[in-house]
């Protein structure tokens, strides 16, 4: 039995779940204390779980690897998830590590070292996929660093910008 | 009528183009760069060939020689590359090889579209107010003056442009400057030139183009009209045919005057001529693409005529062999572009490997994509990996079956703009369909579930973590979390 | 206009009536047996419901109760099942919930087939010599009588049938009674009765059919006629519309007839009237099917219209409002069905595991089915999971575009009848459009690979086998292949 | 280097290949002594090897597990695969075990014990997928067990007739 908060889209449900306690691909869970049957088609590759019918309702979902939103036809949801019973560590998001999101040509740094940034300001444009993308800051403070410059190919991930 | 096309693109339009050549009994050849390998365009041609020099489908030469060594007699461009290039034209054309488009003068002629719209204003077509040429980065004390002739709001515009990028709008002179280095940092980064010119904005309007196809044999006939009002980044998002604010008379008005623009530059083969009509209904003509466009598809549908396979009857020479009316608009058409691209962090592109891509289906849907399960899409090309169109009786029912088919698109492994195109056929002006090119301006991104869709989605995210752990527990050796290991029968001391 | 439609069936149909729900912006219901979990009907509903007793889509009372319990207001039964089955119509409308379909009495009287033809008989129309009744198993002595009253070639048929379950043609005397046994035991199989009846064979002939659309006030249209005399084993394999060997005066009056013979019966909603054609051009009908047919996208194709759509407004007492003019039948269709079958061995069933499904796109076609990448195809079922609809202007073009559209059907993990399929449509009597019934009963399966083909098969054949032989080599642990081993940084001694 | 002899539809191929010579996803065979150039997309899992390009023709393929058939557009092809440098033990077909082939419903039982067959003479009338299906003897020879009886169920593989 776990005991997990989820929190979308702002709003929080409590919900107990217990996997073991399966009939065929039927589960009972319950939900800020009140039960609901789910249908889980493939409960033992979670990673491919594409769908789950949730009472009579129907679901193609994907959710994401570090749980932090869930998609559907209604749309994409960001998530919160925190079991009741075990320490999660969440992996701290806006550190001032600007890396890039996305494979593509630097074709302008808009900051240089030193300079004073505003959290969501443009600091490098990166063309992809024949569009030009701005690379914003993740937090306020100044440029401590300038790792690429213009022309420059750069890959997914690779560090471009440090905020102190 | 030719043996073997050599289709000199890649993407969803190569597999359309193949797609009718193969209808018509024609052969194909594909060509692909290395990150393209898994494209769809690859495996439906009858012969496929890499292209390995670092300019790929702008390589002329490379190109022209596959077509002579494999005995193409015919070179389809699709769109974008080398579809409006005049030299490519004449090198097609001293090769013996027939180039599916216009003749190089007239592309040469449109391609100017400040001489363009010139010629047409000349002749006695409402255009709108533009700079009379284009300019340098150098040259912005002169932009300004002409900016403050042409007067605000007005578009900064890619001379070797076309398909949004480069475009920028300027509300007010303040703006001017920011928003011209903007333009030619992107259509340098696109195009390779940062030459810009202005045009007067005309706000609100909205973009309508007329589908014309055109024979060597003078006679042109129109497939109707497509609003390309709704657009990201002045990128195209959403079109339809026909649009829904004209009155009958304004349609037929727009179809009559973008025959004679066709007829005035000599236009040959399928070509949209290209209008801003604003809210009184007067249409500005501003430029004509003489080539297919991406949004193809509705015209198809609402005429039930393949453009694509008019466009290789009228390269061999053939007469259209109909009239305008022998053709009859029915319906109604939509087509959403789907993009590799997050919708939630700021349309950022999101190229990848598909884990699943199954298309939605039945009556009346239509999807174009050079995707499939598992396939990559390549972060080198631009991110349209696939089109939905979709055809109804009337709007409401294209409407109806374009959110069908849209909750019906099941992708994952990349984001895509699917969200995007959910947004854009529940907002009330769309429905309502007197929406304007100030559509796009507005954030579109609120949710659209109901209070028991996200429990229930609360509910699945609990269980796929629950799931996940329990899968993490059973790869971690039983003793490490129990104290326990198999060949431990008893309870430890 | 109801608002939550239960669909009482699976597969594609459930699919197909699922989507045109939506389309309306009704609510649906579906339903599913365990086996057909990963089904795609089960997803694309707003509500899924399991059936958990024995009986599954048999069972009324259960079905009812789903229904009542979730507000349904209307059944669509979709083919077989429940679609003919006065009872159940009967308890719906107790019920109090619209289904969608005849009322019960003419469903019982179009189930009586003898009686059926006896009528229309007696009303002036032709129909093939049949025997009176229906025979048992211990009336083999009777039914020999009866049968060299009606005279050879004949056809044995179930009482219980339809879909050519339990349907033998016997040529000669000496062959009536293996295959009276052989009918009897698969319609016992297939419809828990036995009881056969014998109809006069009509050789060589056409199958014709006449889609029509009949609403509770009186209004009945047609919506053109389908060919299906391409059959294997009494299953019809493709469809089209129009039949290519008509004359226009021979449709127009199998148009007439059909919409006669429906006033007749008193149907409602979307049924098809059916007609053996002979080599003269003579038609002679043979039943009604009061339902929605597999075939039913041919003409949904070349007439425009939804047919589920129509159905759906038909039950809810909606006029059709428009008439016979307002319909146009424009260009051609044709429809494959996609089996799970073994064409090498016998076409014995080939349910499993999809490892791969890419269905073929582009203009003009469209694919109905439950099946994607990875899902099962149930042993359960019948074994069509896929359809294949193709529009053309003319037959030449939907015959290239159907040509293509195989060719790009991506399917493995089982084995289909899509190789069947591309011999079909390139036989020379289907080419020329003159093929009878007897098309079906000579062997198709001979190759199409030219030999370059051949050989550049046997290429990647070996490239297969080398490939896994290299795997296999690399899963064996390196010191058994080689004497070698990480720990081992020196030559062996 | 492989030497490999494939027999397609009776026509047989000398194939040479050397998968270590590949250039990227470019590799050059040669058949019946002349080269030809062919390209594998991902040749490191051959068992997901879903289409090649031999010379310039692209081929959707499905190979069987055992090399017995190959399909493509052209429809399918029976194989005969022979590594002319190792022992290949092909599995033996047409033993006298019949075994269900699908899954279903026997309906019918059409011979006894100790009757005589021919090869091909249908034995067995299974249901499945709505169809009536034959059976068939896999050679000649005296049914020596008869497994199966009408109305049983039989799963994938079950042994039904044996022949002696």
């Amino acid at each position: 039995m776990s005991k997990i908060n989820v929190t979308i889209d702002g709003q929080s449900y409590e919900v107990e779940v217990d996997l073991n306690q399966r009939d065929g691909a039927e589960l009972t869970v319950t939900v800020n204390g009140e039960p609901l049957k789910v249908t889980i088609p493939d409960p033992d590759h979670p990673e491919n779980m594409e769908w789950i019918l949730i009472g009579h309702r129907p679901y193609e979902i994907t959710v994401d690897r570090n749980l932090r939103w869930i998609r559907s036809f209604t749309g994409m949801h960001t998530l919160d998830v925190r079991d009741r019973e075990a320490t999660v560590s969440r992996p701290i998001s806006g550190d001032g590590r600007v890396k890039a999101p996305i494979p593509g040509t630097v074709t302008r740094v808009l900051v240089e070292e030193g300079q004073q940034v505003e959290a969501g300001q443009p600091l490098v444009l990166v063309e992809a996929m024949k569009m030009e993308n701005e690379i914003r800051a993740t937090r306020a403070g100044s440029v401590s660093a300038v790792h690429v410059k213009a022309g420059q190919d750069v890959k997914l991930g690779v560090m471009m910008i440090e905020i102190g | 009528m030719f043996n073997k096309v050599l289709i000199a693109n890649r993407g969803e339009i190569a597999v359309r183009i193949i797609r009718t050549c193969r209808d018509m009994g024609l052969q194909t050849v594909a060509l692909y760069e290395q990150a393209d390998l898994g494209s769809l365009h690859v495996r439906l041609s009858d012969e496929s060939v890499p292209l390995t020099t670092e300019a790929g489908f702008t390589d002329h030469a490379a190109i022209l020689q596959i077509a002579r060594e494999l005995g193409a007699d015919a070179i389809h461009p699709g769109y974008g590359f080398l579809a409006e290039e005049p030299s490519f034209i004449r090198e097609c054309a001293e090769a013996g090889i027939a180039f599916v488009g216009p003749p190089a003068e007239v592309v040469a002629t449109l391609h100017d579209k400040i001489g363009a719209q010139e010629r047409a204003r000349e002749a006695g077509f409402t255009v709108p107010r533009h700079s009379g040429r284009a300019y340098g980065p150098e040259e912005l004390d002169e932009l300004r003056a002409e900016a403050e002739r042409i007067g605000y709001p007005l578009v900064v515009k890619s001379v070797s442009g076309g398909r949004g990028s480069g475009t920028r709008l300027v509300r007010s002179a303040d703006q001017l400057e920011p928003m011209v280095r903007q333009a030619e940092t992107a259509a340098a980064a696109v195009f390779g030139s940062p030459a810009v010119y202005l045009e007067q904005a005309i706000l609100p309007s909205h973009y309508v183009e007329v589908q014309l196809l055109a024979d060597s044999h003078g006679t042109i006939v129109h497939l109707g009209e497509r609003d390309g009002s709704i657009q990201r980044n002045n990128q195209k998002l959403l079109e339809e045919s026909p649009a829904p604010y004209l009155s009958q008379t304004q349609r037929e008005n727009i179809w009559r005057l973008a025959i004679e623009l066709a007829r005035l530059f000599g236009c040959q083969g399928a070509c949209s001529v290209e209008f801003v009509v604003d809210r009184d209904g007067q249409p500005y003509f501003t430029e004509i693409k003489a080539r297919i466009q991406v949004e193809h598809p509705v015209s198809e549908m609402v005429s039930q005529i393949d453009i694509v396979r008019e466009q290789l009857r009228i390269a061999a020479g053939e007469p259209l062999g109909y009239k305008q009316s022998d053709i009859q608009l029915r319906g109604w058409a939509m087509q959403c572009r789907i993009n590799a691209e997050d919708p939630w962090n700021r349309f950022l592109p999101s190229p990848g490997r598909l884990r699943l891509f199954r298309a939605p289906g039945g009556p009346g849907v239509r999807v174009d994509t050079y995707a499939y399960s598992s396939c990559d899409i390549p972060a080198r090309y631009d991110p349209v990996f696939a089109k939905l169109a979709v055809w109804g009786e009337n709007r409401f029912e294209c409407i109806m079956r374009t959110r069908r088919a849209l909750e019906d698109f099941a992708i994952s492994g990349i984001q895509t703009n699917l969200p995007l195109h959910q947004r854009v056929i529940s907002a009330a002006d769309f429905l309502r369909g007197d929406y304007t090119t100030e559509f796009s301006r507005r954030p579109l991104l609120d949710a659209l579930a109901v209070e028991e869709d996200r429990r229930n989605l609360a509910v699945a995210a609990a269980i796929a973590y629950a799931a996940r752990n329990a899968v993490a527990r059973a790869a971690t050796p039983e003793r490490v979390l129990t104290g326990w290991h198999r060949g431990a029968r008893k309870l430890p001391e």
